[in-house]
């Protein structure tokens, strides 16, 4: 394993109101994959994404992205340092149009604009187009984000997050709330935007099929402990995690 | 009379001659537009003065009205801001042409009224607002005080307060927080210090205007116990110091000088007991002591009092006066200009010199627009006949004497008053 | 040029107001004071686009007010440019060090805050007797224009087409700034600060920057309002005022630009008339236009008058309450 | 600053913050049912003192115990909230909960605007001075200064009993519980079949009861008059604010933080009076981001 760890988390643990609700998290993330993160509900997944994000602090324990502790910045200053993050339930700018929301973002990333010239005559406009026809959704450029249906809005909030050319991107279940019979449809376009973009993803998934097809890298997670890792034929076939994991899921 | 009257009256006087029409054609109603507050707290002031021109007015039309023209006026609410009431004042002078403006009862809306009057060459009495600096620091063709101002209310306070407690030590003030109240405590303390240099300032105390509670202040009052308290403030606030420091035994330890609280004696009722010096900034009382046998003036406060429920306060006085000086005016005016009507021009020329009487006495209009006011205070007793505090051993001032040399300005003048000065300016002693 | 409604109403009211003082003489002063606030107001639009509301922004009207007439008082009478372009400077000045402070509250807070401080500063105009002519305020003697003296006429005039000009001017500008990306980006702290703070930027300092700009805005239309009344007074600062900017924002439609000055001319009007026709209860007249508008049109007039030709205002109609 | 003076300015500041928080605790209550920052909450100060004052002044002129004061400023209050609070909240607000803060806050300011001319109509613009109620308790004694029962004692008992009532009411009765359950969480209080309209009705009339109790109250020791509400309200908010929104025991000691820091200031340095309740308010929330006791929400992502 001589892969470079683009991210490192050593003995987090956080509290809420007294609630432990993640305890010594030790995890290594590798440069090139795309780790699933499975567990049962309550398993801290997405307060762990919330860490190494920045918007929670730990209350023990630290963060390390490429090497430099980041455990106390804030969410833009790991943004500006290549952590990118898409969310369970989409962060949309509800009073903007689908491009909008992508050239709000690519302003942000280029920070390059005039206080005078018009958000739809930034140099990024080209690229963002460019993005959205990556995700499929050219034809919907003009719509405002708060018609979408579900699986369009999750596809939205993953370009505005690589709108941002991030190195690492954090995924909370990228499929939720989208229609099954969509799923696959949804995630293929992901798949290929990400290889596009080649980006290092981290994604937190309850659907083991959406897992099984996407991952290269699984890690089994309860209550903070990492208790299986590996290749998704290894991990997902293992007896006690189709017995604690996968039983409760499906 | 000052260099731009002349040149202003020379400049009219040859426009007359060239001119053929040396008369204007009588109007079918002289114009005369008010400002008073009709909202707000200060409508306590605003409301019995309206009623009162409403009175006297309608008399004077039904006796002629003036040279034979009657009065129509045009009421404008202070209290609806100082934009409102510029815009308003325009509207009256520009649009509803207006012949002449009675603005304001707010020092701070003369201030912004009195150059916009002159720009807009409209003549205008400032009918009740007490502020000298307009007159002393500018000098107006328009605009003219058919009343005193500041410095001889103050001073005249300052010198009744001497000759009736000439051994007092130590003094506190609370005043309202604006500029009456601390131009009027500037006035008062540069006065009694020239003439009583060894008194002793012992709290000054501006609660902000409106202040529903003075609890605290008086606590410290009740600690300090000064022989005297001094409180030019008004309306509801007079009232509401003055009844807190009656609760809590304050006006039975230290004597209140009360230089506006003429205005406040009904309202106050029995709250404010005997002993205590009150004003009306001028000789402005109810039962004024060389009016209440006149049968007129007794006519017209029954009749106020009958109309409103209340007997009449010094703005009722002011708003007269006013009114008299108008009618004085054109009189004079039509007299100078051969019995026609005249010019608005004429009229102005009329106002230096004008002596006019309203409820109370006579005021004299100085050269720089001044009016010269006699001031009346008096100290509180309590009778049977009313239900509140009326006044005993009341003294009369002479105007001449207490007023600012035309061409001083009050700060310099009240520095070179001596302790001697207080002996040296006489005054009209009346019972109640 | 496209024919249609959508540019040819602002136009003609821009030509309406243009030509209405030299139809009507009394109007002029009145405008002139109606278009300053709109500028105050514009400023209020601009924060409101990021879903605050300030209850206190009377504070850099009257910070601005204040230092025209200091100038003016330091110099003369003064030279109209550099009093407004000091009382814009003291403004932009103080709203850097408050807006440091309150940019890190939201909604109430951010409104509750904002009041705290214009009314500290209230009450210091009111305390400072001797510096500030306490309640009664400050005169403003009226200044030379380039260096030209002027009589009251025709200065007012001047300064009615100046304070036109810069309206138009301002009215341009912000709108080209909240259509920018920053712009883009303040109106996204309404929608979303998680997500922007996601996209790598300080949510703070974007609110800081629209701050600072809505202050400039305010302070440019108090120093021309102190100049066109020629008195400032602690008025200027007091929360009523902030809240009446709040309500011309609301009454004419925190949509758009345009919304600020059609607004300030409707409230003027309104105001105007009604004290001088109802003296009694213009308060109230008021009051229940304001609930009209907010019932019936959230949007406002200019959102009522888009929706009536089909179109969106820019740049942001979103109806409220959507 | 001697011990004597020091007990007076506490005794002078406990009076002057009991009267501020009656009226803060009503706008504090509303606040955290229905979320909205009535403006008009002064309005229901002023007419409460009004209603009394007047009334007050009619029936002791006809030659009634002054001891009727006290039972006529409850009914006063009440009748204000019922006849003037509850057609706002049903026919007003309950069109604009779904509406942005602003607009919320600006129908509220309407009203307020819309109620200071009804007083102007019906009460005219002489200020009332009805003090019968405070003459009745007649007068204490401290460290040799006079103080009126009435400010002394009368109202930090209130102000206490009002505290502790409005406790025990949400605590212990099935209303309290329903509207703190409303207060909690709007859906699920819904879901679970709770009346939230019905709540809101409540609440608004409850609020509005105290702000014209506490405006009641106030009228024996001062002038009702014109404007008198419009500086309520803004101290309501700043106590209000530096509580911490919605929270009732915060509001009773943001009140007594800032009636305490007055009364000191009067004592050592009074032109600051005025300034200290934002003072106050700012350096609190420097501290304290959400107020005294208000809670932080992190948004859930």
């Amino acid at each position: 394993m001589t892969e470079r760890v683009l991210l490192e988390a050593k003995g987090l643990e956080i509290r809420f109101g007294g609630v432990v609700a993640a305890q010594d998290i030790n995890i290594q993330i590798h440069e090139g994959h795309n780790l699933a993160i499975i567990g049962p509900n309550g398993a801290g997944k997405t307060t762990f994404l919330n860490i190494c994000t920045g918007y929670l602090k730990p209350h023990k324990g630290k963060v390390f992205f490429d090497g430099k502790d980041v455990t106390r910045l804030q969410p833009r200053h790991l943004v500006r340092r290549g952590v990118a993050r898409a969310f369970q339930i989409p962060q949309l700018f509800t009073e903007h149009s689908v491009l909008e929301n992508l050239l709000i973002a690519g302003a942000a990333q280029s920070r390059r604009w005039s206080p005078f010239r018009p958000l739809h005559q930034i140099p990024e406009r080209k690229a963002m187009l460019h993005l959205l026809d990556m995700v499929k959704c050219s034809h919907i450029a003009d719509r405002p984000v708060s018609e979408l249906p579900e699986g369009q809005r999750k596809l939205v909030d993953i370009a505005i997050a690589l709108a941002l050319k991030p190195k690492l991107l954090f995924m909370d279940e990228p499929t939720s709330g989208v229609a099954s019979s969509e799923k696959f449809e949804v995630l293929d376009i992901i798949a290929e935007a990400l290889t596009e973009a080649k980006v290092t993803s981290v994604f937190v998934e309850h659907d083991m099929g959406i897992v099984d097809r996407f991952a290269d890298e699984v890690a089994v997670w309860n209550r903070g402990e990492v208790l299986f890792r590996g290749p998704p034929d290894d991990v997902l076939n293992h007896p006690d995690v189709i017995r604690d994991v996968i039983g409760e899921e499906v | 009379m000052n260099g731009k009257r002349i040149l202003a009256s020379a400049l009219t006087a040859a426009l007359a001659l060239g001119g053929s029409a040396l008369a204007a054609d009588k109007p079918a109603e002289l114009k005369v537009g008010i400002t008073a507050f009709l909202s707000g707290p200060a409508s306590v002031f605003g409301e019995p003065a309206k009623a009162a021109a409403d009175m006297i007015i309608a008399d004077l039309n039904a006796n002629g009205g003036i040279g034979g023209v009657p009065v129509t006026t045009y009421f404008v609410d202070e209290g609806a801001g100082g934009e409102a009431l510029l815009a308003e004042y325009r509207r009256l002078v520009q649009d509803v042409g207006v012949d002449a403006m009675f603005a304001s009862i707010s020092s701070g809306n003369c201030n912004k009224i009195a150059p916009l009057a002159e720009d807009l060459k409209i003549l205008n009495f400032m009918w009740d607002c007490g502020t000298q600096r307009i007159l002393e620091e500018s000098e107006y063709r328009y605009v003219y005080r058919t009343q005193a101002n500041a410095t001889p209310e103050m001073l005249a306070t300052v010198l009744y307060l001497l000759k009736t407690q000439p051994d007092f030590k130590t003094i506190a003030v609370v005043n309202q927080d604006y500029a009456w109240g601390r131009d009027s405590w500037d006035i008062f303390l540069t006065a009694l210090k020239a003439m009583k240099p060894d008194v002793e300032v012992v709290a000054e105390f501006f609660p902000k205007f409106g202040a529903p509670d003075f609890s605290t202040e008086i606590s410290r009052l009740q600690a300090l116990r000064p022989d005297v308290i001094l409180s030019t403030s008004w309306g509801g606030d007079l009232d509401t110091f003055v009844k807190q420091a009656a609760q809590r035994g304050l006006t039975n330890t230290s004597v209140f000088v009360l230089p506006l609280a003429e205005s406040s004696l009904q309202r106050l009722g029995s709250s404010l007991g005997a002993g205590h010096i009150v004003g009306g900034r001028g000789d402005h009382y109810f039962l004024h002591p060389e009016k209440r046998d006149d049968a007129a003036y007794t006519a017209f406060v029954e009749a106020f009092n009958e109309e409103t429920g209340a007997y009449p306060i010094y703005p009722v006085f002011h708003i007269s006066q006013a009114i008299a000086a108008l009618k004085a005016a054109y009189e004079k005016a039509i007299e100078a200009n051969g019995g026609e009507w005249p010019e608005r021009e004429m009229v102005v020329d009329a106002m230096e010199g004008l002596t006019f009487a309203g409820l109370g006495r006579s005021v004299t209009i100085r050269a720089d627009g001044q009016g010269i006011e006699d001031q009346l205070l008096g100290t509180t007793i309590v009778v049977d006949e009313y239900d509140f505090a009326v006044l005993d051993n009341m003294m009369i001032f002479d105007g001449d004497a207490i007023t600012t040399p035309l061409g001083q300005t009050s700060a310099d003048w009240l520095k070179t008053l001596t302790p001697e000065f207080v002996e040296s300016v006489p005054a009209d002693v009346f019972s109640h | 040029m496209q024919f249609n409604l959508r540019t040819v109403v602002p136009s003609l009211i821009v030509l309406a107001v243009a030509v209405l003082p030299l139809l009507a003489p009394t109007t002029q002063v009145l405008l002139t004071l109606a278009l300053s606030k709109g500028l105050a107001v514009l400023g209020v639009i601009v924060l409101l686009q990021a879903g605050q509301v300030s209850f206190g922004h009377a504070l850099f009207f009257g910070v601005s007010a204040y230092a025209a007439a200091f100038v003016g008082k330091g110099f003369g009478g003064g030279e109209l440019f550099s009093m407004l372009a000091i009382g814009v400077v003291a403004s932009l000045a103080i709203s850097v060090v408050v807006g440091l402070f309150v940019v890190r509250y939201r909604h109430i807070f951010f409104g509750m805050l904002n009041l705290a401080v214009s009314m500290i500063f209230f009450s210091l105009l009111e305390k400072f007797y001797h510096v500030t002519g306490g309640s009664d305020g400050l005169s403003v003697a009226r200044p030379l224009f380039l260096g030209i003296e002027m009589e009251r006429e025709g200065f007012e005039m001047v300064l009615f087409y100046l304070v036109l000009v810069l309206a138009l001017g301002a009215a341009w500008l912000t709108h080209r700034f909240l259509n920018s990306p920053i712009g883009n980006m303040m109106r996204t702290i309404k929608t979303n600060e998680v997500r922007l703070e996601y996209l790598g930027v300080s949510a703070r300092n974007t609110l800081l920057v629209g701050y600072i700009v809505s202050a400039g805005l305010c302070g440019l239309g108090g120093a021309l309002a102190a100049v066109a009344q020629g008195v400032v007074t602690p008025e200027y600062a007091w929360w009523i005022r902030s809240g009446e900017f709040v309500f011309i924002a609301i009454l004419g439609g925190s949509g758009s630009v345009g919304g600020a000055f059609v607004g300030s001319l409707l409230y003027e009007a309104v105001r105007t008339y009604a004290s001088a026709f109802a003296g009694d209860v213009w308060q109230m007249i008021l009051g229940i236009v304001l609930l009209f508008v907010i019932l019936f049109a959230p949007s406002g007039i200019t959102g009522l008058f888009a929706r009536l030709t089909g179109r969106k205002a820019s740049p942001a109609s979103e109806e409220a309450g959507q | 600053m001697n011990p004597q003076l020091f007990a007076l300015a506490i005794f002078d500041g406990i009076a002057y913050a009991a009267l501020v928080f009656l009226v803060a605790v009503g706008l504090t209550l509303i606040f955290g049912v229905l979320r909205v920052l009535n403006v008009a909450h002064g309005s229901f100060y002023a007419m409460g003192a009004y209603a009394t004052a007047s009334v007050g002044a009619a029936i002791f002129a006809a030659g009634y115990s002054p001891w009727l004061a006290f039972p006529l400023m409850l009914v006063a209050a009440v009748l204000v909230g019922v006849i003037v609070g509850g057609p706002i909240e049903k026919l007003l607000l309950s069109r604009i909960y779904e509406m942005e803060e602003v607009l919320q806050i600006l129908v509220t300011f309407a009203v307020f605007m819309i109620l200071e001319d009804v007083q102007r109509l019906i009460w005219g613009a002489q200020p009332f001075f009805e003090a019968s109620a405070l003459m009745a308790l007649g007068n204490v004694e401290v460290f040799g200064i006079t103080y009126t029962a009435y400010q002394l004692i009368l109202l930090p008992a209130v102000a206490v009993s009002v505290l502790i009532g409005l406790r025990l009411f949400l605590r212990r009765t099935l209303s309290g519980k329903l509207i703190l359950a409303v207060t909690e969480d709007r859906e699920a209080a819904t879901s679970i079949g709770i009346n939230a309209e019905r709540v809101y009705l409540v609440t608004f009339i409850v609020g509005a009861s105290l702000a014209a109790f506490g405006g009641a109250l106030a009228s024996a020791t001062t002038s009702v008059q014109p404007g008198m509400g419009a500086d309520m309200i803004v101290l309501s908010f700043a106590v209000v604010a530096t509580a911490g929104l919605g929270q009732i025991e915060g509001a009773a000691l943001a009140a007594l933080l800032i009636g305490l820091g007055r009364s000191f200031a009067i004592y050592l340095w009074p032109e600051l009076e005025v300034l200290i309740p934002y003072l106050i308010m700012l350096l609190v929330l420097l501290i304290r981001p959400e107020g005294l006791f208000g809670k932080s929400r992190t948004r859930k992502i």
